[in-house]
């Protein structure tokens, strides 16, 4: 079942070419991914990232209930903040997700889920809030994924188009700083964010509005008539893997846990409450037998390691890729991969086979740029 | 007959006339003894773009079904294969450099290489019409 | 057995407080270590590291001879090029030293090598040209440690005192180059060279000068008169510190190998024909049990972790400090430690106990700045 | 009397007058029932430069030996002893910021800490001169 993003054919008007990535249609480009990349780098684009999910949760119980669920402790989430990246564990300390919160008021916060969990994340959610005994008036959740949409505004120029796009405020914003119902176009929007996946929010600008879907078409095309080059999924994953961002189910999945990830921003060290929090703890006093790391290939070589090819340290093998890519900005093959801890040589060289040949790659601590 | 457009709900994709086409989306065109090849629109389509072309040297000997060259996509990593027995003997260099000729170009600048081959059947490649057929079959899948 | 080096006197006229240091009676600071440290990252210093040791090794073998010594593929230094660091390492592929080695032609290299080595490393030297069965006519080495001094400038202003000491050419000189017998002040000297161990050779600049004795005094004197602020040791520890140099005693010694010190610098991957290269690269294949990795403490937190402290991850001991001190840079203390593989969380919290008493520290890649 | 300053081959290191001196290289000045301590200029120079110092809290009661704050400097870390029983009563907050106020000025600026003791027995300190000749003595071994 492929379901399509309610801006599709905005987008294919826009010039998208669609594809299918996690049960939905949407654009993977609109014909140059690497051009989309280095204008996310070098000016601003916009990407359509409604296949993401998207939920409501309100009640005067929901900060003690996510509180309880996720890896990070919520309680330094100031209003108006987002959470940065959090986990959902499985008992045994395994990754179901990463998501993102945004806490709005004690009682009212939001979530942003990854598309292949919009509806198992959920049903977590709900059989977590029984098992811990907690009312649905008082933990009230509601997945607004296919009513809403969120656009993300992303590179060094983008303030430039949130200008375009009558946006008050939103030059005070800080790194995962959001303007609550700010109007957009006139119009009251969800929330607008100092936010991305790109590594724009960290390195430039980056902003995401959360609106309802015919405001989302409005401001997708307002955007590129104020210079947004429109961009797809595969841009949107080259530049989240030059910043060594993780993507569940391909880096990380329920046979991995965060210490082996290395996912210390979405960790707080000692929590405990959450489920699975303890298995963190253990693992992190016990230590573990991999680690995620990057590789960088050298200058100008463009075979891409890919999911599941070798990393070897002369004649041992020593891990395995779990996603790789090409990066326009070093221009070469970089990857994000598992190796043993034991070969965990950061800094150093291994090889990577590809295709049957090896390639000397330097394993590195993301970000790559 | 003339060019084939063949429209789908997610993309268009253009089936050239006077070549023939392999199940594997590679193009061929035959003078005399000696083919070109490339990739078709709907793979390149599919692969997205191309950022690395791995192309043999000329003089190399190919086997029918085997793969001659690969395509290193944004997306994906695909082998290219000869449908006959032969030798290569041209290679586009300029594909070296630009390997996105095959996105922009995919039936011109974006050939990929010369077989000369002494036993071209062309009963075992497809016709633009059977081409289309494929991609219509494999997009309503 | 204390040595005074050469320029004990001239030193102690510019102010020096002459402490020991491996055997050395030499200027440990000139009052105050932190402005020194400062002087150097942000104006100029000069530093009298005579302490080192420095050997001549001449003859039509010399090459051949140190490629079977040292971990680094010296096929790849050019003439007027210092090699690098290099390792000497036992038979186990345990470090002896690490030393920087000078090629001026094939038949003639330079070697600097630890201060508290000076005497060990020569009778290394000249057991193995036995070994290998090289005469000494073809592999002849002087130690002139005590006949000639080294002067280290170092900081962003040093070329204003290269300048003044009247070098021609230094400013083409790039990391690791060196001219070979300039004129320095009118006289000639063995060499200058773009080098140190503070980092100014890689942030800024940074030049040595290899001399005679009367010249180095000159040189020292007239260095201070251009502006350099004289330096001593505890400066120089402080700042290969805060770029995670490693020093040979404390932080590596013969029972540890070139992969848990992730000296990645000092080794060209897959040579083998050095003495103790055969157990690098089985050690880099079989993986190692610990790595060394720096630490973080928090901003402010002056509590120096000392060599032996115990690093905790929860209430387990994965490791120990080699070597601490207070980065003036960074305001806190900063330490260079081995911790287990299993638990070499780059980017992460973990404990160091000082005295007694758990402070966060976070594990970093040095360098430190 | 008058200060005393030890020339050493290394160094020169002042030995004041007025003072008593431990064989852990603290000085006492002695006021009533209350003694004020510091390190030596002698201590200070072989420390060299002082980072951080640690003080313990007024009220605190301390036993004749113990440590009873830590000074921090680029070379290595040291402990202050009490030669008495007693209660601090004061410590010197300035050392918190400017913890080199030991090396500029050890027995001035630089104090440490105040205590209040019931049984000072200076018997069981040093004099300037056998403190004087205790550096001598350690300088020459």
């Amino acid at each position: 079942m492929v379901r399509e993003v309610p801006l599709l054919e905005t987008q294919k008007k826009l010039g998208g070419n669609p594809g299918e990535f996690a049960g939905w249609l949407t654009s993977l480009d609109y014909g140059n991914p690497i051009e989309e990349h280095l204008a996310t780098r070098n000016a601003v684009t916009v990407f359509d990232v409604s296949h993401m999910g998207r939920y409501v949760l309100k009640g005067s119980k929901v900060f003690e209930f996510l509180q309880k669920l996720v890896t990070k402790d919520l309680s330094k989430v100031k209003e108006n903040s987002m959470s940065g990246p959090v986990l959902l564990l499985n008992e045994d300390g395994g990754i179901i997700d990463d998501n993102m919160l945004y806490r709005v008021k004690d009682d009212l916060w939001l979530a942003v889920v990854n598309a292949p969990n919009v509806e198992s994340d959920l049903e977590w959610m709900l059989k977590w809030r029984e098992k811990l005994g907690y009312a649905p008036s008082d933990v009230d959740i509601q997945n607004v994924t296919y009513d809403t949409v969120l656009i993300a505004v992303q590179g060094p120029k983008a303030p430039e188009v949130m200008e375009a796009l009558g946006i008050k405020g939103f030059e005070d914003l800080k790194i995962l700083q959001f303007l609550w119902e700010p109007e957009v176009l006139g119009k009251k929007a969800t929330l607008v964010s100092r936010s991305g996946w790109t590594g724009e929010e960290v390195r430039s600008h980056g902003f995401e509005i959360w609106t309802t879907i015919d405001h989302g078409k409005e401001i997708l095309l307002k955007a590129v008539e104020a210079g947004a080059k429109p961009a797809g999924l595969i841009a949107r994953d080259s530049l989240r893997l030059e910043m060594g961002y993780l993507l569940v189910g391909s880096d990380m999945d329920e046979s991995t846990n965060p210490i082996e990830v290395r996912y210390w921003l979405a960790l707080t060290l000692g929590k405990t409450e959450c489920v699975g929090c303890d298995k963190v703890q253990e693992a992190y006093e016990k230590g573990v037998s991999r680690f995620r790391v990057g590789l960088k290939l050298k200058k100008g070589v463009r075979k891409i390691p890919r999911h599941g090819d070798k990393v070897y340290a002369g004649n041992e093998v020593i891990g395995y890729v779990t996603s790789g890519g090409y990066s326009p900005l070093l221009n070469r093959a970089i990857a994000l991969a598992y190796v043993k801890s034991s070969h965990a040589y950061i800094g150093f060289k291994v090889n990577v086979e590809v295709r049957g040949k090896l390639y000397s790659a330097k394993i590195q601590d993301p970000p790559f740029i | 007959m003339g060019d084939i457009v063949v429209k789908t709900k997610i993309g268009e994709y253009l089936v050239k006339d006077g070549l023939y086409y392999t199940e594997s989306d590679e193009w061929v065109k035959v003078e005399g003894d000696t083919i070109t090849m490339g990739v078709t629109d709907y793979a390149q389509k599919k692969l997205r773009y191309i950022v690395n072309v791995d192309l043999p040297e000329p003089g190399t000997e190919v086997s029918a079904g085997e793969p001659i060259a690969t395509l290193e996509s944004v997306k994906t990593t695909a082998d290219v294969y000869t449908p006959f027995d032969g030798e290569v003997v041209e290679v586009n260099e300029e594909l070296i450099d630009s390997p996105d000729l095959i996105n922009k170009d995919p039936y011109g600048a974006g050939w990929i290489l010369k077989i000369k081959t002494s036993n071209i059947d062309t009963s075992k490649l497809l016709t633009p019409e059977k081409y289309a057929e494929k991609i219509r079959a494999a997009e309503e899948a």
